[in-house]
């Protein structure tokens, strides 16, 4: 790697303000896992070297997964091996758990951090459908303070977030509505272990019993658009339809209309459509078993 | 006394309680032996047939083999090659004064710096750099010895090389068709063509019941092994040079090297420690002349080790092939007659491909007796990585093609794929393509062995279920 | 929706070059407390040669693998060796090294003859030891032998040899002759499932039952039939070196060029054939490369099994697949559309 | 450069390193433990996968100023000077590895799941596995010998406290 200077953060603020203060003038990045960042670094040409890394590694207030009166927090550095081993994640969120599993493997899981995924921004983003459909909230930390925003919004196009030269993901928030919701996630790569994302899908609904209706049903996209994105038109089809295997097929076919993939070397457009049309089924098909299974538990 | 003895041992016990108490605490407590229940194999006579542990298991287990890349010499530089980065074009012209200015840059060498540069296992079409003319965009151009690694590779960025681009041939078949002079002019295009001919293959497709024909390609592929190539060369002052090497082949391996740097065989020393996997990707020099020169000219070690992507771009891979075949049979499936046209894509260099295309041409009939059979085989150049020596050379390829088409006639016929091979397979005795009588022929019994194992007329394997596991 | 299939592939595969001589060489030293040296110019690059040479010179000498101590792979102190290249190594090198174990215990066995009171030829060697054949009892330890040898004699035991395969050269027009000293044998079936709605192909179980001769070592034998399958795995569905239209790679990396991962791999059940081949050493033949061999093409027949489509390039991912599950439903539906019509 | 100490194989080791040095460098150039290697240098292959305060990383993709006052554990401190972890002694019997180099960091991964979960079915080996590429054995005798080192606590219970 080229050469750059390192400083390390002991907690949010001083983070803050070694990005206020290193990024007026040089080229900076910050390093929370590093799984991304040092492997981009490896090659990357001298244009593309930083010359100051932020490292936000040890700093503790971005730890930690609790419940507070804005929803269920997670901290930007909680590992996806920490979300993959939280009770609480498995039992409100086994599809965060099942995202963060499809990440990398053991060694990466154990370095990469969720904000860490994030912030990278790439269309197919592994963290990120799962917490679009359940409608999170991200916390923004900066040298003017604390803003929050949508993770949906947060996520500009692809490698590009809200955030600002000075600026950190400090927190992911799930609202409490949404805590329990409902949610199915799936990945299809291009194999089994250490898989790139072709395309993923989350889908989270509530359900509405007496009508075996589809409530609040969210359902999002990642590798088939520049950012993750909701698939609207779905979305708005299944509000309020009774569950059936053809109102979710429909909502397929729908999502896939909502899609806007690419062809590259991993596949064509045309086929991630396809994909989109069977998983966002399946999820949906995921989640509502999962809502049976929940009500039967009570 | 019978009584005493008791008290003393109670006493003792409580010093030693006493003593441990001040100890500092013990430490972990080591694993239990494992005993080692049936004699070890190693130490068993007769020794073959033994299930005995590799010489090199306990070292591998340790850590402790010394690869290539592990060994440091005192004073050692490392050595990095800048890439072309083009497919095909004329260099006019290299520029290193930058680099070589650069602090921690002892030395920069370019193809022209290479004494003889051409080597090759059967045509020496290769260049160590390339000097003139650049033929796939992992050749080599220029190398940079520096006291680390980053310095080396930052380097590389500095050495500025202006070329003339020269429209490249990607398609096979489009290189196959291509009018001489070819890609290395003023060799043909067609650098390999092998035919196996036996009996009357339009005769016995004009007795067949029914001929299938079929069209199979296959890609591009790379050995990985997990350990990148790499070697470490240093001269002794009686002007002997010493190369650590990666290399499968070492007597071979020093011919070319000895060429390449235009010094006698016997001033060469090779020494291939346990090599990190092979596969046939390691079967030919790569940055061997390279370090032993920047070593020469430093007077210090040099050492070079492929990053990955060199690994992927710049060593050999295995041959993409097109398989056209026809094949023959009567109503009960017996095989009369088989035509076969492969075209492989020999990439940039010539390397092991005479050897590919023989062996493609030969198996391409499969482990079946065919009295008629026509198979012509052809490698031409295109300008994408160099295709050589890999694991099967060229066998899984044809097998891919030859059993494809053994199962969809088996299908059209009505005959369980299993019986359709077990009709045609060659026996004790029968005639190859090349009319060599076999012996020790077993493929029925593999064929018989494997479903019984598997559970072949059970019907395993043949009903719907559901899976174990799935990427989604 | 999950199909499950079935695919069947044998194939041959020869031993050494293609008529080109290969030839290796070999020298064996009996040391004088009955383990020996092994001098070779192969090269260890995984596949365990050096453990299967210091078995057949074991065998040779009747002592165990442990005692024999291999030196590889220097040009200043090996023989010539062609290299570890067309899974040539047992059957090339393995000959050329029990040749020279032959060549040193024949040194040994003019040695005990006079001390046992016979002739050289009536010797044989078994479990450390030089005995009369059949009467084991008359014997001395290997190692008493090799140091008498060495002490009264005068005569250290050392034998080389080297070992060149026969072949014929091939005729021009027609391609005949012998190309090859011998040939190996294998089928490989292969279990999966592929989803019929993504083409995704899932690979359950690979049964394997390979010829090499006489197995040296079966452990090692089993490792490379492993080894060789996980590589067809890649070749069959995953693997594939990408160019962009300037004929650059695409991929060059192992980010992006999909190899099999511990969860892709199948169960694995190796079988080894029971083969003996008289030219090579104990009966040995090789096994190196013919393990990749059959597996990509028991995998596409096993796709063809499972949702009737071959797909006719490689790999075929699930891509791929997809593609052809949909060519084919197209293509049914046009024809019940033609039928009604 | 920075003063980087951290506990490597129980031991307390210091070494001045460039900022941007990773800690896979650190331990190959600076302490001489070569047995973790640089097969991808981004995280792809596992072949530098150690142990950082009882978690398997990816050393390359670590800064080895990240790991400062950590506890790292490589190949080089799996056996004692007696004994073989059983690992390392399944993984010989077994003949689990080939061409060795992938060795260490499967070795790694291995003691790193046996440590968490002492009796891992098949599944959860081949997932503990997933970021240790290997060429040579289709990773079918490592899931045996790991299997067998499981095995083997049940037949001696004493043997969990050690792996």
């Amino acid at each position: 790697m080229r050469a750059f200077e390192v400083f390390s953060a002991k907690d949010s603020q001083h983070a803050v303000a070694l990005l206020a203060q290193h990024a007026a003038t040089s080229k900076v990045k910050v390093l929370a896992g590093g799984t991304d960042l040092l492997a981009d670094l490896k090659f990357a040409p001298s244009s593309h070297a930083p010359a100051v890394v932020v490292d936000i590694s040890r700093v503790d207030d971005f730890r930690g997964i609790r419940k507070t009166k804005e929803g269920l927090s997670i901290g930007s550095l909680v590992t996806h091996t920490e979300i993959m081993n939280s009770p609480i994640i498995r039992d409100l969120f086994p599809a965060l758990v099942d995202a963060a599993h499809t990440i990398g493997a053991v060694q990466t899981r154990n370095l990469g951090t969720l904000g860490g995924n994030l912030v990278t921004a790439v269309p197919s983003v592994d963290s990120g459908p799962t917490l679009v459909a359940l409608d999170a909230v991200v916390t923004i930390l900066g040298s003017g303070g604390k803003r929050h925003m949508p993770l949906a919004e947060f996520f500009v196009g692809p490698r590009k977030t809200a955030l600002k030269s000075d600026e950190l993901l400090a927190e992911i928030i799930i609202p409490t509505e949404n805590l329990g919701k409902p949610t199915h996630f799936l990945k299809f790569g291009l194999r089994k272990g250490q898989a790139l994302a072709l395309v993923n899908v989350a889908s989270s609904i509530w359900v509405d019993w007496e009508k075996t209706t589809f409530k609040a049903a969210r359902v999002a996209l990642g590798a088939v658009a520049p950012k993750v994105i909701h698939a609207t038109s779905a979305e708005s089809f299944l509000e309020g339809r009774p569950i059936t295997r053809e109102a979710m097929e429909e909502a397929g076919k729908l999502a896939a209309g909502d899609a806007r993939p690419i062809s590259d070397m991993r596949a064509s457009a045309e086929y991630r459509k396809d994909l989109i049309a069977v998983l966002t089924r399946r999820t949906l098909e995921g989640a509502y078993a999962l809502a049976q299974a929940k009500r039967t538990e009570k | 006394m019978v009584e005493k003895k008791p008290a003393v041992i109670e006493k003792e016990a409580q010093k030693d309680a006493l003593e441990l108490l001040r100890a500092p605490a013990p430490a972990p407590l080591v694993p239990l032996p494992i005993e080692v229940l049936v004699p070890e194999a190693r130490q068993q006579t007769p020794a073959v047939r033994q299930r005995a542990t590799r010489s090199d298991a306990r070292t591998h287990g340790l850590g402790q083999t010394k690869y290539i890349d592990d060994m440091y010499l005192p004073g050692m530089l490392f050595a990095k090659i800048k890439r072309a980065g083009v497919a095909s074009a004329r260099i006019v012209s290299v520029d290193t004064k930058e680099a070589e200015a650069m602090p921690g840059v002892v030395a920069v060498i370019t193809g022209r710096d290479i004494p003889c540069n051409t080597f090759g296992p059967s045509l020496k079409d290769q260049p160590v750099l390339a000097d003139e003319r650049v033929f796939h965009a992992g050749d080599g151009v220029a190398a940079v010895a520096a006291v680390t690694e980053q310095i080396a590779t930052e380097a590389l960025e500095k050495i500025h090389v202006e070329y003339e681009p020269i429209e490249p041939v990607l398609d096979p078949l489009a290189s196959l068709k291509l009018e001489t002079p070819g890609l290395h002019a003023p060799s043909p295009n067609i650098y390999g063509h092998k035919v196996i001919k036996k009996g009357d293959v339009a005769k016995a497709f004009a007795e067949s019941y029914r001929v299938f024909e079929g069209s199979f390609r296959t890609q591009m592929v790379e050995h990985v092994p997990l350990e990148p190539h790499s070697s470490l060369a240093t001269w002794d002052p009686n002007g002997r040079v010493t190369i650590y090497s990666t290399l499968g082949r070492i007597t071979l391996g020093r011919a070319d090297i000895s060429r390449t740097l235009g010094v006698p065989m016997s001033r060469v020393r090779i020494i291939a420690t346990i090599v990190g996997g092979n596969f046939g990707g390691k079967n030919e020099i790569t940055t061997e002349p390279v370090v032993a020169l920047l070593s020469k000219k430093t007077g210090r070690p040099v050492k070079c080790t492929f990053t990955r992507p060199e690994e992927f771009m710049s060593s050999t891979t295995r041959h993409p092939l097109i398989m056209d075949y026809k094949t023959g049979v009567t109503k009960e499936g017996r095989i009369l007659g088989r035509q076969i046209r492969l075209v492989l894509d020999g990439g940039a260099y010539c390397s092991w491909s005479e050897t590919t295309l023989g062996k493609a041409c030969i198996l391409s009939a499969g482990p079946y007796k065919i009295d008629n059979l026509y198979a012509e085989a052809f490698v031409v150049y295109t300008n994408k990585t160099m295709t050589g020596a890999m694991r099967g050379f060229g066998a899984p390829q044809v097998c891919f093609a030859y059993e494809s088409q053994m199962d969809d006639m088996a299908k059209a016929l009505g005959i369980d794929p299993l019986e359709m091979r077990l009709m045609n397979a060659l026996e004790e005795g029968s005639l190859s393509p090349t009319s060599q009588k076999l012996h020790s022929v077993v493929v029925k019994e593999s064929l018989l062995q494997a479903a019984e194992r598997f559970g072949w007329k059970n019907g395993n394997g043949s009903a719907n279920g559901s899976a174990n596991g799935s990427r989604t | 929706m999950k199909k499950r299939g079935r695919g069947i592939a044998c194939m041959w595969y020869p031993i050494g070059f293609t008529v080109a001589a290969n030839p290796s060489a070999a020298v064996v030293k009996i040391n004088e407390d009955g383990t020996a040296t092994l001098l070779t110019g192969t090269v260890e690059t995984g596949q365990g040669s050096l453990t299967i040479l210091a078995q057949i010179v074991a065998q040779e000498l009747g002592i165990a693998t442990d005692d024999v101590h291999v030196v590889s792979a220097d040009t200043d102190t090996t023989p010539m060796d062609t290299g570890a290249i067309a899974s040539r190594t047992t059957y090339v090198t393995g000959n050329a090294a029990r040749l020279a174990a032959e060549k040193a215990k024949q040194i040994l066995f003019e040695v005990a003859a006079p001390v046992l009171g016979v002739k050289p030829s009536q010797l044989e060697v078994a479990d450390h030891k030089i005995q009369v054949v059949g009467f084991p009892q008359r014997n001395m330890h290997i190692g008493d032998v090799s140091d008498r040898a060495r002490g009264v004699n005068g005569q250290p035991p050392i034998g080389s040899a080297s070992y060149n395969p026969a072949t014929v050269a091939l005729d021009a027009e027609t391609g005949q002759g012998k190309p090859f000293a011998t040939y190996v044998y294998a089928t490989q079936i292969a279990e999966v499932d592929v989803d019929d709605e993504t083409g995704e192909v899932d690979v359950l179980r690979i049964v394997a039952s390979h010829d090499c001769g006489t197995p040296i070592n079966p452990m090692l034998v089993e490792g490379q039939v492993e080894g060789g399958i996980s590589m067809g795995v890649g070749f069959a569905l995953e693997e594939e070196i990408m160019f962009d239209e300037h004929g650059r790679q695409r991929n060059p990396n192992l980010t992006n060029y999909i190899m099999p991962t511990s969860l892709d791999m199948p169960k694995i059940e190796v079988d080894i054939v029971d083969s003996y081949d008289p030219t090579g050493p104990f009966g040995a033949k090789g096994v190196g490369e013919p393990t990749c061999v059959s597996t990509a093409a028991a995998i596409l027949n096993a796709i063809h099994d499972a949702v009737g489509v071959r797909v006719t390039s490689l790999p075929a991912t699930a891509e791929k697949v997809h593609a052809a599950i949909k060519a084919k439903r197209a293509q049914e539906a046009r024809q019940i559309t033609a039928g009604a019509a | 450069m920075a003063e980087v100490t951290m506990t490597v194989n129980g031991e307390r080791r210091t070494a001045h390193v460039a900022p941007e040095t990773t800690l896979l460098r650190m331990l190959r150039d600076e302490l001489q433990l070569t047995g973790s290697k640089l097969g991808c240098d981004v995280g792809d292959c596992g072949a530098c996968t150690v142990m950082v305060d009882g978690k398997s990383v990816n050393s390359c993709l670590m800064l080895a100023v990240q790991a400062d006052g950590r506890e790292v554990l490589t190949i080089e401190g799996l056996a004692t000077k007696e004994q073989l972890h059983p690992l390392q002694q399944l993984f010989e019997e077994k003949g689990s590895l080939q061409c060795g180099f992938c060795g260490p960091g499967v070795l790694m991964s291995a003691k790193a799941l046996l440590d968490e979960n002492p009796d891992p079915t098949e599944p959860e080996i081949r997932d503990a596995l997933a970021g240790n590429l290997c060429r040579c054995t289709g990773y079918t005798k490592m899931i045996e010998a790991i299997q067998a080192v499981a095995q083997l606590r049940h037949e001696r219970p004493a043997a969990k406290s050690v792996a």
